[in-house]
């Protein structure tokens, strides 16, 4: 162990300030992106929720009709 | 006149390889490992680089922001050769993920670039006494982080995927062809203006030092990977929303 | 016909082109100009601060008037079609985009490169000084247009594409300027300024041969 | 004779058409429909060899594009929604310059026939921009007229011009079907009935709701 007490280990030989003032740039630098990764996870998983919501809506709504076509057809057969 | 209408069933058999379902969860499995593996690492070489390490004669403590500088600027130049690579592999073999992992290694190589443009700076306050040095490897690691920007900025900027990947390869070789020439007429224009300045490399590193900065540099790397897979995942993705294995997956 | 008149009959058509729109040019030499002569207003007009930076500036200064001009070089026919009948030529389209490189050199550049002398006189180059000049970006602006021209390509047609080729291009075209105001500043020195001509001209060469098949592939993506 | 064969197409990862192959032998015309965005364009593209088109083959005369290379350019004429025309060049020069751009040199008094034919003889010397979007069509279509090439590749040729416009493009067309050419054409409208031999070919939008099939790509 190079350093014999903790304070002597912060003031780092009077560069303190600029070696661990990049130390906290460079957590901040992969901090920030691993925040931005997730947030572009985020986003996407939630458009790939809301595309297949509406593909089902609009498979709902086709079938929808055809279940309406159906209805009409069989109340004419009765009508007549 | 024989004809038969589209059908809709896609068998496109030129592309029949191992489909990004499959690489997805795979890439999956290795991130975790990756990042331990980061971790680990990083946390052996700081121990040994701040704590074992002696001091620079010349220097004194201050060099310590070397274990955090060079890592960073070997990632940023080497990112940049790999995406060429995959770039090329791209246009040769028209595979969509390889393009995929060009665009997914940018933004890591530029967030190293930065980092080693900040730590770069801090370092050169105590040794030259500004924050800015026009320092050779400072000035060429300043042009290859706007490479990165104009890359990551050209590929977002177009819609469709197809030309965007290969707009993206394109730049990515033109560029990678003109990285060392950029750092050859740095490094002349540098000679030139302020006679060779004094490189702090020239020192021979302790064997401790070195081992330090081996440790941390095999940790960035480590990291790089695992950001690279993550944000490949994330783009597989975006690109495949539409897909049924996607949707399934989502469900889950 | 051979590939070489298709070149010819494709350069004459652009350059009768930009000649009934022969207000371009001017507009490319008053920016040039425009540029040249705010530095000394903000700089100060002290003459031997001004020799010193001149011919930087003056560098600078051609490299944006070239940039500036660079979007129109496959706008105007991509706006109307053109481009796809340039395309569908029967001849391979690196001689069309090499032959469009050479238009747009010859209408925007060689003006520039021409006009140089004219405002090196306001920073009060002396002669040698200015004849470098003239010939640094006589060397150097192929570069210009062949990497600007490839970065023209993959923008065309995307929004802000000109801000975007900009950043594109400008790092790849730091060595240029380097060389380019080295030059001139090493006949300052009293050198023969040869080797950033010679360097510049070894790039100018290799670009300005790779630049027309990769300009003319990132074209065929615009195409789709 | 064109032969296409299981050619797909994909817009943004969107497949658009897939598996579609026909055949057009001389003198035979293919009317393409479907509703907007469902792939028109690209199709005429693909067969114009503008975009690449990895899936499938396309072959002319018995030789695929990718054989054919850069002469495919001297088989047809592609006719897009915009008029290849330069607006600051009269007719005329527009003419001669995209002639000479197809390896033919025409003399002015052979072009000042084919304006004539076209109906554009008095606005020869007329910078185009000064044409209405009718004419501006006649001054495309001259360039068909003047080059003798075997595929006409048309998108919506129909829009823009006045009726006598249009009858006269039919029978432009009928000509060049009968002399032995193959046409494909997008229109919205039915064809004239005097163009020979129309085949129709629908494309229709995969259907919206289910969701694509896993595409596979290459690693």
């Amino acid at each position: 162990m190079y350093w014999n007490s903790w304070s002597e280990f912060i003031a780092m030989g009077g560069y303190g300030v600029y070696v661990w003032g990049s130390f906290i740039a460079c957590s901040v630098a992969i901090c920030m992106e691993g925040v931005l990764l997730a947030h572009a996870r985020r986003q996407t998983m939630r458009q790939i929720a809301r595309a297949s919501m509406l593909a089902n809506l609009a498979r709902s709504q086709v079938a929808g009709l055809q279940v309406a076509d159906q209805h009409k057809a069989s109340q004419q057969e009765g009508a007549q | 006149m024989t004809m038969d209408t589209p059908k809709n069933k896609v068998n496109w058999h030129l592309f029949h390889y191992a489909a990004p379902s499959t690489f997805y969860p795979l890439a999956g499995k290795a991130i975790p490992w990756l990042m331990t593996l980061a971790v680990v690492l990083a946390a052996i070489g700081l121990w040994i680089g701040m704590a074992v390490a002696p001091s620079d004669a010349q220097q004194g403590d201050g060099y310590r922001i070397i274990y955090l500088h060079v890592p960073s600027s070997w990632m940023a130049m080497f990112i940049y050769i790999v995406m060429a690579f995959w770039s090329v592999i791209h246009l040769v073999w028209k595979t969509r993920l390889s393009a995929l992992m060009a665009q997914a290694l940018a933004p890591t190589g530029a967030w190293m670039a930065l980092m080693s443009l900040v730590t770069g700076a801090l370092w050169g306050k105590p040794m030259w006494g500004t924050w800015w040095v026009w320092d050779a490897r400072l000035t060429s690691m300043l042009l290859l982080f706007f490479l990165y920007l104009g890359f990551i900025a050209l590929t977002r900027s177009i819609d469709d995927p197809d030309r965007s990947d290969q707009a993206g390869s394109l730049l990515a070789i033109v560029g990678v062809f003109n990285v060392p020439v950029i750092y050859f007429s740095v490094y002349w224009w540098n000679t030139l203006h302020q006679g060779a300045s004094v490189s702090s490399k020239g020192s021979s590193m302790a064997g401790v030092m070195l081992a330090a900065m081996l440790l941390m540099s095999l940790a960035a790397w480590m990291y790089s990977i695992a950001m690279t897979l993550r944000r490949v995942r994330v783009l597989i993705l975006q690109r495949e929303a539409s897909t049924r294995w996607v949707q399934e997956l989502n469900i889950l | 016909m051979g590939v070489l008149s298709f070149f010819a009959s494709v350069l004459e058509r652009d350059v009768l082109l930009a000649w009934r729109q022969r207000g371009d040019v001017l507009l490319g030499l008053m920016f040039f100009m425009l540029v040249a002569t705010l530095f000394p207003l903000a700089v100060g007009p002290e003459p031997n601060g001004l020799l010193r930076i001149g011919p930087g500036v003056l560098w600078v200064a051609a490299l944006l008037a070239n940039l500036l001009a660079l979007p129109r070089l496959f706008h105007g026919d991509w706006i109307d079609g053109s481009l796809e009948q340039l395309l569908l030529a029967p001849y391979p389209p690196s001689m069309m985009v090499a032959a469009k490189f050479a238009a747009h050199w010859l209408v925007t550049s060689l003006p520039l490169a021409l006009a140089a002398p004219l405002l090196a006189i306001q920073y009060g180059l002396p002669l040698a000084q200015c004849l470098m000049l003239v010939a640094s970006l006589l060397v150097g602006t192929p570069i210009i247009t062949a990497l600007g021209g490839i970065g023209a390509a993959l923008t065309l047609g995307l929004r802000q594409g000109e801000v975007l080729l900009a950043l594109l291009v400008l790092p790849l075209l730091a060595p240029v300027l380097i060389f380019g105001s080295g030059a001139v500043g090493a006949v300052a020195a009293g050198q023969s300024g040869m080797a950033e001509l010679s360097l510049l001209a070894a790039m100018a060469c290799t670009s300005v041969f790779f630049a027309p098949w990769l300009a003319a592939k990132a074209l065929r993506l615009a195409i789709e | 004779m064109l032969q296409v064969q299981n050619l797909a197409a994909a817009r943004g990862g969107r497949v658009l058409f897939s598996g579609l192959s026909f055949t057009l032998l001389a003198g035979q015309c293919l009317h393409v429909q479907g509703a907007n965005g469902v792939g028109k364009t690209s199709l005429l593209k693909m067969l114009a060899g503008l975009s690449p088109s990895p899936v499938g083959r396309v072959s002319w005369q018995d030789k695929s594009y990718a054989e054919w290379g850069d002469d495919l350019g001297a088989q047809l004429h592609y006719l897009g929604h915009r008029d290849a025309l330069k607006d600051t060049l009269s007719p005329l020069e527009n003419l001669l310059i995209g002639a000479r751009l197809h390896g033919v040199r025409l003399t002015e008094h052979t072009a000042l026939q084919v304006l004539q034919r076209v109906g554009l003889a008095c606005h020869a010397d007329l910078p185009v921009r000064q044409l209405s979007q009718g004419q501006k069509r006649r001054a495309t279509l001259a360039r068909c007229l003047a080059l003798p090439r075997p595929i006409w590749i048309m998108d919506e040729p129909w829009v823009g011009l006045d009726l006598a416009g249009q009858a006269e493009l039919g029978a432009w067309i009928a000509a060049h079907l009968n002399s032995g050419g193959i046409a494909i054409l997008t229109s919205h409208q039915l064809l004239p009935e005097q163009i020979p031999s129309v085949s129709i070919l629908a494309l229709h939008a995969p259907n919206a709701a289910t969701a694509v099939p896993e595409a596979a790509w290459a690693c």
